[in-house]
């Protein structure tokens, strides 16, 4: 069943990107996902961008997430979940890498590493400045912000690998932690695979049902991920070390 | 150690569960996951003339007591389906499992297409599909309403393929015996017993219905005493296999369903409660229920309760 | 402070809240309880031509997720049902409460005869239920099975009686929409949506069927998305009131069953789930979810999930 | 749903009775009842005469009862429940009385009463001394038993009223609480109420849900007994200070 929640805040993050947070909180693991329904309109898969209270960053691109836009505080959103399975934390550096709205599982994933006392760095890839996300966000939760764009205008030119090869390097990470577009995925996944670090990568698939019912996320079978995996059941967060 | 090994219709299932069909039946790799995970045969998802999206999100909702879908028969179409099917019928076979196709569509003619084309990948088993409630907007009431509906897409698909085929029930119908033995009559090898029933949950906050559909389908523990009844039914009417189907979600349950008449069964919400692995989880309870209970065979136990 | 008074078939009821029949309305004291305990209006217990003991125990059984009960419509006849209503009525008028009268019957003209009977009494409504599940061996499959048999039976008390009658359906047949239009269309001036679900549950341990009639009906929670469904596709089909139950068990599930487009909202399991106080508490929650929700009346939400 | 319960003792209480000891406990209180289903047979209510392990003392008079009788250790009854509304103690000194089975939820209410340090009398009644029963499980715990049968065979010669009515002059007890047929019952109240002093009954009525659904359970209205008791569900024991 969704639960219908009522909206406390809505702040705007860029000029597409809102947050939304809720009146409640929602006991769950960076990295898993909610089924959010604006009824009349349609249901979605939304990262949790937080948990308590439960907080969603959205980026207006079609039907649903521009409905989410026109939301007032104090109107509700109907979610159900926690689902699939999140991040999962381990020794005493992360690495974090994201794209698009994939910094809001990040920012969450950021808090609870720096509440265990680990070393945070992030890595925030976009095509321009106008698309950076929660820098600021990650720099009071003090994580080290490493901000690229395509097209310079802010930070380092490139992609977000430019970044990470080099805190690869330098920082050795225990883990890389990432959520974006599927090719800035693949690329962090062969990157880390060279270096040696385990990773955690966030993939988006089709999600109808959520429950692990419907098949309609299968991912095709890669180096790492087995054949039949779901991004709702076994997913979002494939990580390297549990294959 | 209790024999789960389970005879249906000429192929030898390892354990009588199998995977039901619509869930995790869309790909080969995923059929081949279900197996892997412990069933003894498993289903494709229901597959009609042409390729469908289905229906907009929400499409699925868990109300407390069961699920409702209504998923609205996504597929590839027939002709897509074949590929599906051979590449999974390939990796069924190399690990000896049972092969399920099914199919759906709007007349009797249809549905012999589409058996015939989906038949040319050799499944072991055809389902006939006559009972899927979401759709029914769009090809009318269900076949499975009546019996005679229910014969001639029968007699349809009898002609088209020589597979063995099990026509699947419905179960909101006032006599569902009679419409096991219009089937029976007209040619069917197997019943399974029974789709999803029609349902509707409405989000009181939201004053509407939750699925985009509005209606859907009925499966999990709700469906549960409604399955057994219908399965009790059906093995009064006639005497050929059942699969029996419907909210069986540990060995328990699977128990229940054998003891009410069903050759094998069906798994499917299950999935959701406890994972793909739930699959293998049922059978290997109900061998340790059967082991408790004293059945050294699933033929000793099958129907002991309609004594 | 929502008003919850509603409007039945030309009587005024303080809440919608409706004692569902077979529950607790064996006695006029127990009917004047239910009223007490904060029913708007209380349907007697289904009476025949002639006395029932009804079914040997077990005759009902929680199994988790409902109830399934195979009570076998014990009653004292038509004729001893004249005084208990009459003594019903007497004891309602008191705190001007609704009382619902139940009838059921063998053919057409015993349905006509019992009515006309049961009338004597002067019940404020007359519920006609066609669809008990539980006696269909001796009396065929029920008349809700059909839209002409269905009207056959509403004809025949139609012409019987002349008090407003309320005909009660059944969930197993495969359009209960078209049901509701020949009944409607034969005379009936209500619909109650809907009886129980038939059903079994079997004790694995026991290798048996629990209820010694072996099929029960199944109510309470798993009901619930059935009655939402069958309410909603009676809404559509006709335009008088309904009178919708399954499965209501809190405020919010009135709320629901409102929204699908019921008029009135019958309340059986949830007795044993929470007592016979549960009927007033199903009120006094369903008005404080009202205030909640900015609803002033129950017309406001009524058929509003339709829209 | 029922459970099936495995016997671990059958002992003869007497020519027509014999105790069902159950290999698990069932949280209850005395007076409270379970349905014990003989699969094949049928379906009775039975008072709990002790909770754990769960005991049942069944008198054989009809199909489910001699059915009963047939039952070895080992064996399954299939009981649901607790049902129905117990006794409650109160105060420091309790005088039971009882008839026929009736003595098998006294015997549990003794044990309780006991436990909690009060002083407990018992009053047997029975037709004549081979119906007697459990005098010595009342005589093991400590509680003062008074044996009356019809015949005079053992004890006081009369009724269990006889014993009762020179007991609440001596005793003073803080309530009377008593199990047995409607005669004894309605007698007992009598005596009770002209003594002033509290009681709890335990009604036997025609039961089938169990549940408070069917109606069959229904007592007549009476001096204490609100119209439309349910015995299944109000009861079986009614109390004179609820009322
Ligand atoms: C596990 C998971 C987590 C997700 N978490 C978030 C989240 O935290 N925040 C969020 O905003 N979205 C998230 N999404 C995406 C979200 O579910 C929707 O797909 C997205 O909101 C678009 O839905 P729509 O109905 O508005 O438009 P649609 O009609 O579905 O999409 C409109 C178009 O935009 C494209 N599109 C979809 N998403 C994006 C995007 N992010 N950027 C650019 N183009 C896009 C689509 O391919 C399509 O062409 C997540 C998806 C998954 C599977
Ligand atoms: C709340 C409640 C608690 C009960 N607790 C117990 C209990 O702890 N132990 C127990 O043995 N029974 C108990 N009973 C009675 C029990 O439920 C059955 O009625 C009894 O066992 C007879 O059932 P049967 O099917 O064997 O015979 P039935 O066919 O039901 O009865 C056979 C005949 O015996 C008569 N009869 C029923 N009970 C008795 C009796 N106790 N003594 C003499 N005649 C009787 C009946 O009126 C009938 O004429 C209780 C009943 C209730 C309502
Ligand atoms: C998400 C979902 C999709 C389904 N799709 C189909 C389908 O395509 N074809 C079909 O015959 N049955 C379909 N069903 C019905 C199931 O095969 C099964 O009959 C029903 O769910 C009852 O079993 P269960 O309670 O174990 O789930 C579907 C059920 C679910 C839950
Ligand atoms: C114990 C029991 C007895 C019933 N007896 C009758 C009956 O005699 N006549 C009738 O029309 N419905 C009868 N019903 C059906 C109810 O009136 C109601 O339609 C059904 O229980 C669904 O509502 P609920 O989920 O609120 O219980 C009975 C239901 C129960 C549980
Ligand atoms: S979204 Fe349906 S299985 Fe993942
Ligand atoms: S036995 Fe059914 S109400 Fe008490």
């Amino acid at each position: 069943m969704h639960r219908a929640l009522r909206l406390t805040e809505v702040r705007v993050e860029n000029y597409r990107t809102r947050s939304f947070v809720f009146e409640d909180g929602l006991a769950c693991q960076p990295g898993q996902f909610v089924m959010a329904w604006l009824p009349g309109v349609g249901e979605k898969p939304f990262s949790i961008a937080a948990s308590n209270p439960l907080t969603l960053m959205v980026v207006a691109v079609g039907p649903v997430s521009e409905a989410f836009h026109q939301l007032q505080v104090g109107q509700r959103v109907w979610v159900r979940g926690p689902l699939g399975q999140g991040f999962r934390l381990k020794g005493r550096r992360a690495l974090l890498a994201g794209g698009g709205y994939g910094v809001a599982p990040l920012l969450f994933l950021a808090q609870q590493a720096r509440q265990q006392g680990m070393d945070v760095d992030v890595c925030i890839g976009a095509r321009t400045a106008a698309d950076v996300l929660l820098t600021e966000a990650f720099e009071r939760l003090g994580v080290g912000v490493h901000v690229t764009t395509e097209d310079g205008s802010l930070g380092q030119t490139g992609l977000v690998t430019a970044a990470t090869g080099k805190l690869i390097e330098t920082l050795r990470p225990d883990a890389l932690y990432a959520c974006g577009p599927v090719r800035m995925l693949e690329a962090l996944e062969k990157q880390a695979r060279q270096a040696g670090v385990d990773c955690q990568l966030s993939w988006e698939a089709h999600m109808r049902c959520g429950m692990g019912l419907c098949g309609s996320c299968e991912m095709p079978a890669s180096e790492g991920r087995l054949p039949g995996w779901l991004a709702c059941l076994d997913g979002p967060v494939w990580r390297s070390d549990e294959s | 150690m209790a024999d789960l090994t389970c005879e249906l219709l000429g192929h030898r299932l390892k354990n009588p569960v199998v995977l039901a069909s619509g869930i995790l039946g869309t790909s080969a790799t995923l059929l081949r996951r279900a197996v892997d995970a412990g069933a003894g045969a498993v289903t494709a998802k229901s597959c009609g003339p042409t390729p469908r999206a289905g229906h907009p999100n929400p499409v699925t909702v868990d109300w407390g007591h069961g699920v409702l879908n209504a998923i609205g028969l996504s597929n590839p179409g027939a002709a897509e389906e074949v590929h599906l099917l051979a590449e999974a019928r390939h990796l069924l076979d190399e690990v000896g499992a049972v092969l399920i196709a099914s199919v759906f569509a709007g007349t009797p003619d249809e549905f012999a297409e589409v058996a015939a084309i989906v038949a040319t990948a050799r499944p072991h088993i055809l389902e006939v599909n006559i009972s899927c409630p979401n759709v029914r907007d769009e090809f009318g009431t269900p076949f499975a309403a009546s019996g005679e509906s229910a014969a001639l897409v029968t007699q349809a698909v009898r002609k088209a393929v020589d597979l063995p085929i099990a026509v699947k029930l419905a179960p909101n119908v006032p006599d569902i015996g009679r419409i096991a033995a219009a089937v029976v009559e007209a040619g069917a090898d197997a019943i399974t017993a029974i789709n999803t029933m029609p349902g509707m949950i409405i989000d009181a906050e939201a004053a509407r219905p939750v699925l985009s559909n509005r209606v859907g389908g009925i499966s999990g523990p709700a469906l549960k005493p409604i399955a057994l009844r219908c399965v009790a039914e059906v093995r009064r009417a006639v005497k050929v296999p059942i699969i029996g189907t419907g909210g069986v979600n540990n060995g328990r349950d699977a128990a229940e369903m054998l003891l009410a008449g069903a050759t094998a069964v069906g798994v499917g919400t299950a999935v959701w409660y406890g994972g793909v692995s739930a699959l293998g989880r049922i059978a290997a309870e109900l061998e340790g229920w059967m082991d408790r209970e004293g059945y050294a065979t699933l033929d000793a136990m099958r129907g002991l309760a309609l004594r």
